[in-house]
């Protein structure tokens, strides 16, 4: 038996997964209705010519490979750079700071493009020569470990005075405190801006078509040129990245509920 | 930096105060076990601790009252130098570290630090839980990490205070699922299971919840009864009349009165501490 | 030629690095590293067709891909083909990424301070391209009008005036007074604009006779040639960098492989398959 | 008279400020001997020609307006579009919702020269021809909005709830809540971020030079074409971003302190 | 929906507690001005209010008791509505809303609910005074912007209250310069600005330093003592005995315990409430 209070709660709550179903219905037609009116404005107006699309996806789809090995090689780079970048900007010898300071100044303040001519044409003129692919990881992965250094420092200042004090009161050395407390909980502030990075970075990572890396930009360009269809194939690139954002941002949310069911961290009130 | 010599701390001889006195519990010719001496401290131009001292023998709890802002934390952190002390020298079970204001002493001195910090638990008023570790790992970081203590004994150790505190059954628990009181509670047992000499409470229970005071104050009742040395900075008058072997006044930086509960609490001398608790008394504790 | 067939080393009538190998060719010059790499890196552009072309199987295509393998078989060696981005291949200084470059570069005096040139290879003149519906009938109708051209290309020199004292290339016509030249990063985006709809971008542009052609194709009948007389011919030529290696031995050894292939046809014969007509003369 | 506490106190200080600007000379000297190791690289292994880089220089310089002008159009119509993108993600409204995350989700996922191109050879197709500029600002503005709707949304949902309820406690509408109480905090939040990214842009501007504006990477390109010099008046260019990076990082802090000053919000215990 | 049929509210009928009486300042006569019916709040599963019922008039002052999680704030935020309420109704000075937990009813409610906060003042534990405004313009935004009225006769009002509350010297400084005591005073005036039949306090002094609770709690009083209507959600046993006209213990979401001060905090007779005021004074409240 229920009691009216028990019916009605169901009722309400009946009442609110109808309301939210169909929120979702009107939401997923809204999106469903913006991609058509994109599509009709891609081959409608575009003047879109199937066969020659046919013949130049297959080709531009291939650079993902490459696209991928790029950006994952980048990511991990710029993580361990912005890791060290962050300790520098936050270390007491002025020198170490000095460095991760320059370090960061000089990499965000000036354009990608031109750092990575540098790894590929200046570098090898006082004898370093990378293959071009470890020039774009080296340029990508720079650049973007300093703009992730001033997220890691945030990251790590974000933890609370009160654990640092906690792990010092307990005796621990400033490097088991770092290691065993902070850094844990920065990590969980920081996961979401990488998982960014790594998605901003995958577009990117077209520059390195300038040093003849064969990826998803380097392949729209070159069979489109030809015939004077770039904007036709730099469409299909588009997609291509669309896609990967959509795939990458869904694994990237993913990982970061996971995350945080490990913390088994659903706060309770007290 | 010549010009500052005779300023520069010389190790002031530590004098007691005339009413402090071994409480009770403590065993007769027992040496101190905290003494800290001359404590002084300016942030910038605020002169925040003006030359306090402390006396506390071995299971001696002492509370330590006083209005806001009148120095009772930066005291308290200047204990185990969270708070570094511009003057004055600290000495805890044997280990003496004094004031360093021009940095001249090096990484002995730090070692010095961790040593007392080793022999000073602290619990704080925000408990600062390690969120991302169990209630049984947050017990046994530090043994196992600072002390090198093997994990299974920390375990033991842990899991003996744990049950003190009446949480054994939340060992593998967050802290985020805990309540504010189990939280603090979680935070002495991690104190004791570091096995320390003296244990410093700031304000340990003004976080909590009205309703949740009394399961943390039980606690901490209980460990002053069984012998524990401890420091207390506490609004609760009550706690500080039935636990405490001496009150300390604390006022601008300075101990305005210090003894036992009965008298500093129930008859005051010093017209500030008297204005102090006739003010806190007004609708708060009227009864 | 038929040297690959031949394992057989024969000095004499041998590849020119055997010959460069046989008369001591250090290996510190930029001749001795490629032949004792054994491999050539040619800088060239894959989207420049009919001279070169990645096709869909993956192969190097058109006259200049042709010209290229021929070289390198002739020197005995092979190749390996790098596509530089034209913002890479004019940053200087190429640092031994590619040995040469073989992709259509004309030669001018600017150039020349950076990269050593070699012989000709083949001539190609500028023209320019108008709107079918254009009421420009000449080269001085375009007075104070805007062409548009490839950035840097020899083509935007011309519509700039220049060339005049040039000794590299022959220049046939001024370039109209008061041209207002319009640059897009290549050359292809000026079609690409016009054909989008762009109609006011521009009122001529200049480029090669084969561009032209196939602009022309791509372009449904909105395009024409303004006139089949050329603007100036320039010499068409590879180029080694000059801050690399000693190029001295190299550019002997390349331009003899470039005098026969002039001399027995071949290049003729490359030029007649791909572009339809001989461009090899000057 | 002074007390012996008090010369203590003084002398602390004194030793306190010798430390601190020993900390900043050593730190001075660090960046400089970095950028001293920098010019040393640039100058002794990348053949420098002092002659041409003098003739370079003021015709680059000269971009600076271009950049400047687009960028600033550009992070205008971008923070109006993240406002409206933000209002529209945390819409109760379906639709309105989806057309939000319809935007975020396009302009995030694909690359921003691929949206230039749009503006630029897509739209005409349709009719729509406009300058090249107003194609970059275009591009450049609803493709930074995007990214900016996240941080306004964050930003407005980092209001703590509690200013909310104060509000309709007050028996405020929705509308008089969100302009009165809640944006003026969440803009607060927000102006760090539309300065970083107004840097950021800085840099991105130099897209615009595929349509043909005249801004400083088209100049240090096209007057390094033609001789071969791009790594050269690359190099210029990058140093003129740098100076731009600087000078607004500084303006940014200036303006944050002075937001920050505006409120009097030195926070006081209590 | 037909099935709901009969679930729905229809506005049950104000039944009034046996032990709710009119308090002593009440004009003999007067109506109710604040009549909350049934309050009913399920949160998914959870049933937090069971159909709660509380009667107010002019010029009472009522405390609500209840340990933590018993629903006391959920039913006070029901007042005014930031808490929606899955059933009941609540009448506050002739303006009626019923619960409306199927979204029926449209933009007509919202008005009523808007009427509805402007007769009821709240505030807040946390204060939440709005930082980027200073004293006199936190007061006098929700007058202008909410009721249209001139600036300046908002703010000769608001100088009224803060004068009441003994902060007009603050007029022109920013929340965040202010002590906490402070904070929650302006934002009694804050209330008061508008001119509300009923004021609504959950945990004003909950989180206070202790040693500021005092300041809080006086003006409270003397707003009680004056004839204002309040509601005052609270732990302060000392005060809810001095200034309440009736007390009401909450406990699982229905009011286990109605009565005046002397009656439900001195000699409760319902058990629960036995429990709650005996646990809540072992240590915490002794004396
Ligand atoms: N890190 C700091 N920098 C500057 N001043 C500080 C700092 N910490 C504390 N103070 C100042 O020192 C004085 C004493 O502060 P302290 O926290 O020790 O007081 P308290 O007695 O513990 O007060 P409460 O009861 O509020 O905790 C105050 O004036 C405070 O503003
Ligand atoms: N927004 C919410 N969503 C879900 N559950 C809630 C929400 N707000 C409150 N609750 C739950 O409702 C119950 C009553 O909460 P409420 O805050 O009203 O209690 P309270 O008596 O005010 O307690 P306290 O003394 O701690 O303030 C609790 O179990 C709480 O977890
Ligand atoms: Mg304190
Ligand atoms: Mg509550």
């Amino acid at each position: 038996m229920h009691t009216d209070a028990e019916l009605l709660a169901k009722a309400v709550a009946k009442d609110e997964a109808r309301r939210a179903a169909r929120w979702q219905l009107r939401f997923r037609l809204g999106w469903a209705a913006l991609l058509g009116l994109l599509a009709a404005f891609v081959f409608l107006s575009l003047n879109v010519e199937v066969d020659f699309l046919t013949r130049a996806t297959p080709f531009i789809i291939e650079g993902i490979w490459i696209t991928l090995a790029v950006s994952s090689a980048s990511i991990v780079l710029a993580t361990l750079l912005a890791a060290l970048g962050a300790l520098g900007r936050l270390s007491s010898n002025a020198v170490v700071n000095a460095i991760a300071s320059f370090y960061v100044s000089f990499f965000r303040g000036t354009p990608l493009i031109l750092q990575l001519l540098v790894w590929y044409l200046a570098l090898p003129q006082v004898g370093i020569i990378l293959d071009p692919i470890f020039c774009a990881i080296g340029a990508l992965g720079m650049n973007y470990g300093a703009y992730m250094t001033e997220i890691f420092r945030a990251g790590i200042q974000a933890v609370p005075l009160g654990q640092r004090e906690a792990a010092a009161a307990l005796g621990m050395s400033g490097g088991t405190s770092f290691r065993r407390i902070i850094a844990p909980q920065a990590f969980r502030i920081i996961v979401p801006a990488i998982g960014n990075d790594f998605v901003a970075m995958l577009k990117d990572s077209a520059l390195a078509s300038t040093v003849a890396l064969h990826e998803i930009v380097w392949r729209a360009r070159n069979i489109g040129q030809k015939e004077f269809k770039t904007l036709q194939t730099f469409i299909i690139a588009a997609m291509i990245y669309w896609t990967l954002t959509i795939v990458f941002t869904a694994v990237q949310n993913r990982i970061e509920s996971r995350l945080a069911a490990g913390d088994r961290n659903k706060a309770v009130k007290g | 930096m010549s010009d500052m010599k005779g300023l520069s701390t010389t190790p002031a001889v530590h004098a007691l105060h005339p009413a402090e006195k071994p409480g009770v519990l403590v065993k007769p010719g027992a040496e101190p076990v905290l003494k800290a001496t001359n404590i002084t401290k300016w942030f910038g131009e605020n002169h925040v601790l003006r030359g306090a001292s402390i006396t506390v023998w071995p299971g001696e709890t002492v509370c330590i009252l006083g209005r806001s802002g009148s120095g009772k934390s930066t005291f308290l952190r200047s204990m185990n130098f969270l708070e570094d002390p511009t003057d004055g020298t600290v000495e805890i079970d044997g280990v003496i570290v004094g004031a360093d204001p021009f940095h001249k002493e090096g990484s002995e001195r730090q070692e010095r630090i961790r040593e007392v910090r080793m022999r000073a638990g602290m619990v704080f008023q925000e408990f600062n839980l390690f969120p991302h570790l169990s209630v049984i790992e947050n017990c046994v970081e530090a043994p196992i990490h600072v002390k090198g203590m093997a994990r299974k004994e920390a375990e033991a150790i842990a899991e003996k205070y744990l049950a003190k505190v009446g949480l054994l059954e939340k060992r593998d628990e967050y802290p985020s699922r805990l309540s504010g009181g189990q939280r603090q509670r979680v935070a002495i047992a991690r104190a004791l299971t570091m096995q320390p000499k003296v244990l410093l409470f700031d304000e340990p229970t003004s976080a909590l919840d009205p309703t949740l005071v009394g399961e943390v104050l039980k606690v901490m009742a209980d460990l002053a009864h069984e012998g524990r040395t401890m420091i207390v900075v506490t609004h609760e008058m009550d706690f500080a009349h039935e636990a405490a072997d001496r009150v300390y006044y604390m006022d601008k930086g300075e101990f305005a009165e210090v003894g036992p509960p009965e008298q500093v609490i129930d008859a005051p001398k010093d017209p500030r501490t008297k204005e102090f608790l006739s003010r806190f008394r007004t609708l708060g504790a009227k009864k | 030629g038929g040297s690959t067939a031949s394992p057989s080393a024969s000095a004499a009538a041998g590849t020119g690095c055997e010959k460069a190998i046989a008369a001591g060719e250090p290996t510190t010059t930029l001749l001795g590293k490629i032949c004792a790499a054994g491999v050539i890196k040619i800088a060239t552009d894959p989207a420049y067709p009919p001279y070169s072309e990645l096709n869909a199987s993956g192969e190097y295509v058109g006259f200049d891909s042709d010209t290229a393998r021929e070289t390198a078989k002739r020197l005995g060696v092979t190749v390996e083909w790098v596509t530089p981005d034209w913002a890479a291949i004019t940053a200087g200084s190429w640092a031994g990424r590619w040995d040469i470059s073989i992709g259509s570069m004309t030669q001018t005096e600017e150039r020349a301070m950076v990269v050593d040139f070699l012989e000709p290879y083949f001539y190609e003149a500028g023209y320019l391209i108008v709107p079918t519906d254009s009421a420009i009938t000449s080269v001085a109708d375009l007075a104070g009008k805007t062409i548009c051209a490839g950035e840097s290309t020899t083509h935007a020199t011309w519509i700039e005036g220049g060339f005049a004292t040039s000794t590299v290339v022959d220049v046939f016509n001024q370039a109209p007074a008061g041209a207002v030249l319009k640059t897009y990063p290549t050359d292809y985006n000026c079609i690409e604009a016009y054909l989008a709809g762009r109609t006011d971008d521009w009122d001529a542009m200049a480029q090669s006779r084969e561009f032209i052609e196939n602009a022309i194709a791509n372009s449904d009948g909105k395009l024409k040639f303004l006139s089949e007389e050329a603007n100036f011919a320039g010499r068409i030529s590879f180029a080694l960098d000059k801050s690399g290696p000693d190029t001295a031995s190299a550019i002997v050894a390349i331009n003899e492989i470039i005098a026969a292939m002039h001399a027995d046809g071949t290049l003729s014969g490359f030029s007649m398959t791909n572009l339809g007509r001989d461009v090899t003369k000057p």
